[in-house]
């Protein structure tokens, strides 16, 4: 048991490290998905089931589906400005 | 799991974190409009002071006469000219000082945090054990949630039991948090009359399933909320779910779709009405328990749906106000027609 | 020392995430990985109160009929960090909102690229 | 149980919910008498109460719900209590009545009844804070207040007011962050979240000897939040660009009062939990002290240089903030009096520089000082409320900042060590806002070139802007001529709330 909490806090303070280093934001918002993910997980293994339901849905779910639309919308920005590039050229 | 998908090597990128050098752009820019912006920087400390509107259209103007390339700027709808600084006033722009303080607070704000951490660790090497049975949180209040709470609030679930009814104040006041945020977001992002974007409706296997898909998690979040009282789940998790299912359905028939149905006013409305619902009811709890008027609700028996008095409309509406507020957030971050 | 640092491994965890959290918030000039840094830093606090509650052999809270009440854990940090997750998706939804509006006006994400954008928008007008 | 105890949450729940109907309105301009409505009720419900616990001598909490106090939530009210929200309700109503226009003009219709719907919420969450008497609360009051001081800074919708708006919202996640986790290390340790069963608690501790360490950093952790948040000195960089780039009222009421919100929690967690025995023999206090006198004098040294009229008061706002500080950090009764009643002197006085300022500028269109040059001559009586303003806070005699001043320097003289430095800080910041408020007073009353003589017919200001500042102007001539009542009023309150030193 103490083995699989242990896993699970590595892979936590991993997850954190890399959704901070990593370069690409879509990938860093994915692993930050994982790290709630896990996260809730572990609160699920410290019997508390509430708490697991919520960070499941809202910081897993909700949140980076913020995340996404917000990037979404800034990329669609980016792409309009190329898009005027193209057309001028 | 994402390790593999660059070639530098995690060890190496956190050495070269660790040591800083990688917002050190000038060497290896990882974005062009980074790198443009050093250059910026370097050319406003070598030269005088411009704008960077007007610098990147002296850059545009000098590729065009070297005729390397088009323009990837978007200040080009009128090209301001570039200004010099009044006379008399020196420039507060020295050579390099600009990156030097960046690196100072990098370097500052790295030792604090190292600080920081090496304290806490103190902390909680001092702290009660993790899990002991003896902890000094472990007082008379948690007694009596534990002990009285069934027959006090009729709940089965202490947790709701105390968000609800302990310490409802907290609860109205986190409410009125989100609350606050929806609005918020509304302010920042909502243009007037902004049509919503007529997504292509997904395809036609994603419809039929979402046909039978929907229904069962608008079920089951309806059921995290009804029975958060008796088993866990509550108002929070079960909006949250209910929100998802609403941002499942229009992602799948379509935002147009849903939209006419919960419109932006309709969905402010629910909210509104919730937390009015919400404040009238906690009003009337407050009033009457501070006042010994009496006029208690009603518990009924712990552990069936209808019990624990007020537990069940609260739990509704703090479940609509959350539900609503993430399909509100949703409908605002979406990306729109002009955009 | 090894004891004790497996024994409270998981305030030892929520300090390193909380600490992870605090520098991007700081340091990371692209405002995604602020909130993100942000999150990270709510996040370990809800695990430090979360782990707080636990008790050894302790059960979650759904109290039955005449149970002894030692054998369940404490409730009050669940509550607590209940508050705590919507708190911190509403700040996080502001914040996104915020970027938003921001990557219109600047077409950066860079805080320090918009610091100075701004501020030379400042001296000119 | 009377009425009378019915009024803090009669008043907290009748603001919230008042501005939760908000959306049900169709006309902006009807939102704002309606919001006005609301805050003359309040205000004149807590002078009620203030004016029978005063009478009384008493205080006393109030449970809510069905369950008392270390179980469920409670509210106390005491004098100092009813005084702190009937100046805040006041200086909320006069803010909305003497910037109505600029406010009309400065935000779009449409979003007029959200804007002043987050107000309302901002207002409900203030008088909580006063309230409130159990740290959990206050964390997530204190959360509601950044959210929506947020917006209220972005406003006015131009490209500066979003960016400061951001820096605002990182700097408060950040003081959020830590406040959070100082709340959770003292949970771990006692077990309690209410003020009085912490006090309790922490004593035990420190009577036994142990968890010394735990106790001084989550007290230092809480302390380091609520300074991030009140844009104390070091972590001030968001405050002059939010305030440069909000409207009149926005400005008014986020230095008046949003900052002061902040600082009561700091206060009540001084003397309510940790009391002087963790304070001053873990520094803290000295902490604060510094912290307040670095400000003092940095604070008022950056407006010196300041070009817009605006961003000169707010940085002249984290001076005055830097002065409650200090005489918190003094550690004692007299310093604790004093801070109090400079947060009283400070919301009246700033909320009138900032409205007179705001009537200029609406006079002129434009801040900077050379466009202000005169702008006093065409809006008189914004120039006299600048003008007033002005000087009190360089402590002239007769107006209300000196009063301030005066208590601080009382207090100064009571401690041992801190007296000089606390003095000397004071007399130094007092020749620093000299030294920027009285060229301000000479741009804005000097006369313009003489080919612009026919723009020198005063404008005339709208009844209820003329009312706002004319009241305000008389507060402060009251509190600087005769403070005795409202310092008694203080003292009983303080003595109330719990002893300190």
């Amino acid at each position: 048991m103490i083995g699989l909490e242990l896993l699970l806090l590595i892979f936590l303070v991993f997850c954190a490290i890399a959704t901070v280093l990593c370069k690409r934001l879509i990938s860093s918002i994915i692993i930050f998905m994982a790290y709630s993910a896990v996260m809730s997980l572990v609160w699920f293994l410290l019997q508390s089931p509430d708490l697991a339901i919520t960070e499941a849905a809202v910081g897993a779910g909700m949140t980076s589906l913020l995340f996404f639309l917000t990037l979404q919308r800034i990329n669609q920005l980016k792409g309009l400005e190329q898009d005027e590039d193209n057309t001028k050229r | 799991m994402k390790t593999t998908q660059n070639d530098n090597g995690w060890f190496r990128r956190i050495l070269q974190w660790a040591s800083e050098s990688e917002s050190e752009g000038a060497d290896a820019p990882e974005d062009p409009e980074k790198q443009e912006f050093q250059e910026y920087l370097e050319y406003i400390d070598a030269h005088d002071y411009i704008e960077f509107g007007a610098y990147r259209y002296m850059r545009y103007q000098q590729r065009k006469e070297l005729g390397l390339d088009e323009p990837t700027s978007h200040y080009t709808a009128e090209p301001p000219t570039p200004q010099k600084k009044q006379k008399g006033k020196k420039s507060h722009h020295k050579q390099g000082v600009l990156r030097k303080q960046l690196r100072w607070y990098q370097v500052a704000s790295v030792l604090i945090t190292c600080v920081i951490f090496w304290i806490l660790c103190l902390v909680v090497m001092e702290l009660p054990e993790f899990g002991a049975l003896d902890a000094p949180a472990w007082n008379e209040v948690v007694q009596r949630y534990l002990q009285q709470g069934r027959e006090e609030t009729g709940a089965v679930n202490a947790i709701t039991g105390m968000i609800l009814e302990y310490r409802a104040f907290d609860t109205f006041g986190e409410s009125v948090v989100l609350f606050a945020a929806a609005i918020s977001t509304i302010l920042l992002l909502r243009t007037p009359n902004q049509p919503l974007r007529q997504r292509k409706a997904g395809d036609e296997i994603l419809k039929e399933l979402s046909k039978y898909l929907l229904p069962i998690i608008l079920l089951f979040g309806f059921y995290v909320i009804l029975y958060g009282h008796i088993s866990p789940g509550g108002g929070f998790s079960g909006g949250a779910i209910l929100g998802a299912a609403l941002i499942l359905a229009s992602l799948i028939l379509g935002a147009g779709e849903v939209g006419r149905v919960l419109t932006s006013k309709r969905v402010t409305y629910i909210t509104v009405f919730s937390l009015l619902t919400y404040a009238v009811m906690k009003f009337y709890s407050f009033y009457t328990g501070a006042n010994h008027v009496g006029w208690e609700i009603p518990k009924g028996e712990a552990g069936h749906l209808f019990s624990g008095g007020f537990l069940l409309p609260l739990n509704l509406c703090v479940g609509l106000i959350v539900a609503c507020t993430m399909y509100t957030f949703y409908t605002l971050f979406i990306p729109t027609e002009e955009e | 020392m090894l004891e004790l640092i497996l024994e409270q491994r998981y305030y030892l965890v929520s300090i390193l995430l909380f600490s992870i959290g605090f520098v991007t918030l700081f340091l990371h000039p692209n405002l995604i990985k602020k909130i993100i840094g942000l999150n990270l830093m709510d996040t370990s606090i809800f695990l430090f109160l979360a782990a707080m509650g636990y008790m050894e052999g302790g059960q979650a809270p759904m109290i039955e009929e005449g149970s002894n009440w030692a054998m369940y854990i404490n409730p009050i940090p669940g509550g607590l960090v209940l508050t705590g997750i919507v708190v911190a998706v509403s700040t996080t939804a502001l914040f996104l909102s915020l970027t938003h509006r921001l990557y219109r006006k600047y077409h950066s994400l860079n805080l320090d690229v918009i610091l100075m954008l701004a501020k030379k928008g400042r001296e000119d007008t | 149980m009377g009425l009378v105890y019915n009024i803090p949450l009669f008043s907290i729940l009748l603001v919230v919910v008042s501005g939760v109907c908000i959306p049900l309105f169709r006309n902006g301009k009807h939102v704002i008498r309606f919001v006005q409505i609301v805050q003359l009720l309040v205000g004149a419900g807590s002078l009620f109460l203030m004016v029978g616990l005063s009478s009384l001598n008493e205080s006393f909490t109030y449970q809510l719900g069905h369950v008392p106090a270390p179980w469920g939530n409670e509210l106390r009210a005491g004098p100092l209590e009813g005084l702190l929200s009937f100046v805040f309700s006041l200086v909320m109503l006069l803010a909305f009545s003497g910037s109505r226009e600029s406010l009309i003009s400065d935000i779009k219709p449409h979003r007029l009844g959200n804007y002043c719907l987050l107000m309302q919420l901002l207002y409900g969450t203030l008088l909580a804070m006063i309230y409130t008497d159990d740290l959990f609360t206050a964390y997530v009051f204190v959360e509601v207040a950044a959210v929506t001081a947020c917006v209220l800074v972005s406003a006015k919708e131009s490209g500066r007011s979003i960016v400061s708006a951001i820096r605002y919202l990182m700097f408060n996640c950040l003081g959020s962050g830590l406040f959070l986790l100082g709340i959770a290390i003292l949970y771990v340790l006692t077990g309690h979240l209410l003020f009085s069963s912490l006090q309790q608690a922490v004593e035990q501790y420190l009577l036994s000897g142990s968890s010394k360490l735990p106790l001084i950093v989550s007290a230092l952790l809480m302390t380091l939040g609520l300074s991030i948040k009140s844009a104390q000195f070091p972590f001030h960089a968001w405050l002059p660009d939010a305030h440069a780039s909000a409207t009149t009222t926005s400005s008014a009421i986020l230095s008046g009062l949003l900052l002061k919100g902040y600082l009561i929690i700091l206060m009540k967690l001084m003397v309510c939990i940790f009391g002087p025995f963790v304070m001053v023999s873990s520094y803290l206090c000295d902490l604060l002290l510094l912290l307040g006198l670095a400000g003092m004098l940095f604070a008022s040294v950056a407006a010196l240089r300041q070009e817009e009229v605006k961003r000169m008061i707010a940085y002249s706002s984290s001076a005055q903030i830097s002065y409650i500080f200090l005489s918190l950090g003094l550690g004692s009764q007299l310093g604790l009096l004093a801070a109090c009643f400079q947060m009283i002197v400070h919301a009246l006085t700033k909320s009138m520089i900032f409205l007179g300022a705001g009537a200029m500028i609406n006079g002129v269109h434009g801040h900077y000082w050379g466009q202000l040059r005169g702008a006093a001559r065409k809006v008189p009586l914004g120039g006299i409320a600048f003008t007033v303003g002005g000087l009190s806070l360089c402590g002239i005699p007769l107006l209300a900042g000196f009063s301030a001043k005066y208590c601080i320097a009382l207090a100064a003289l009571d401690a041992d060590w801190q007296m000089a430095p606390a003095l000397f800080g004071l007399a130094a910041s007092s020749v620093l806002n000299a030294m920027y408020y009285i060229p301000a007073i000479l741009v804005i009353w000097g006369r313009t070139k003489p080919n612009q003589e026919e723009e020198w017919k005063p404008i005339s200001i709208g009844l209820e802007q003329k009312f706002a500042l004319s009241f305000l102007l008389f507060c402060n001539l009251y509190l600087g001529m005769r403070f005795g009542l409202v310092r008694d009023l203080i003292e009983q309150g303080i003595y109330r709330f719990g002893s300190f030193g």
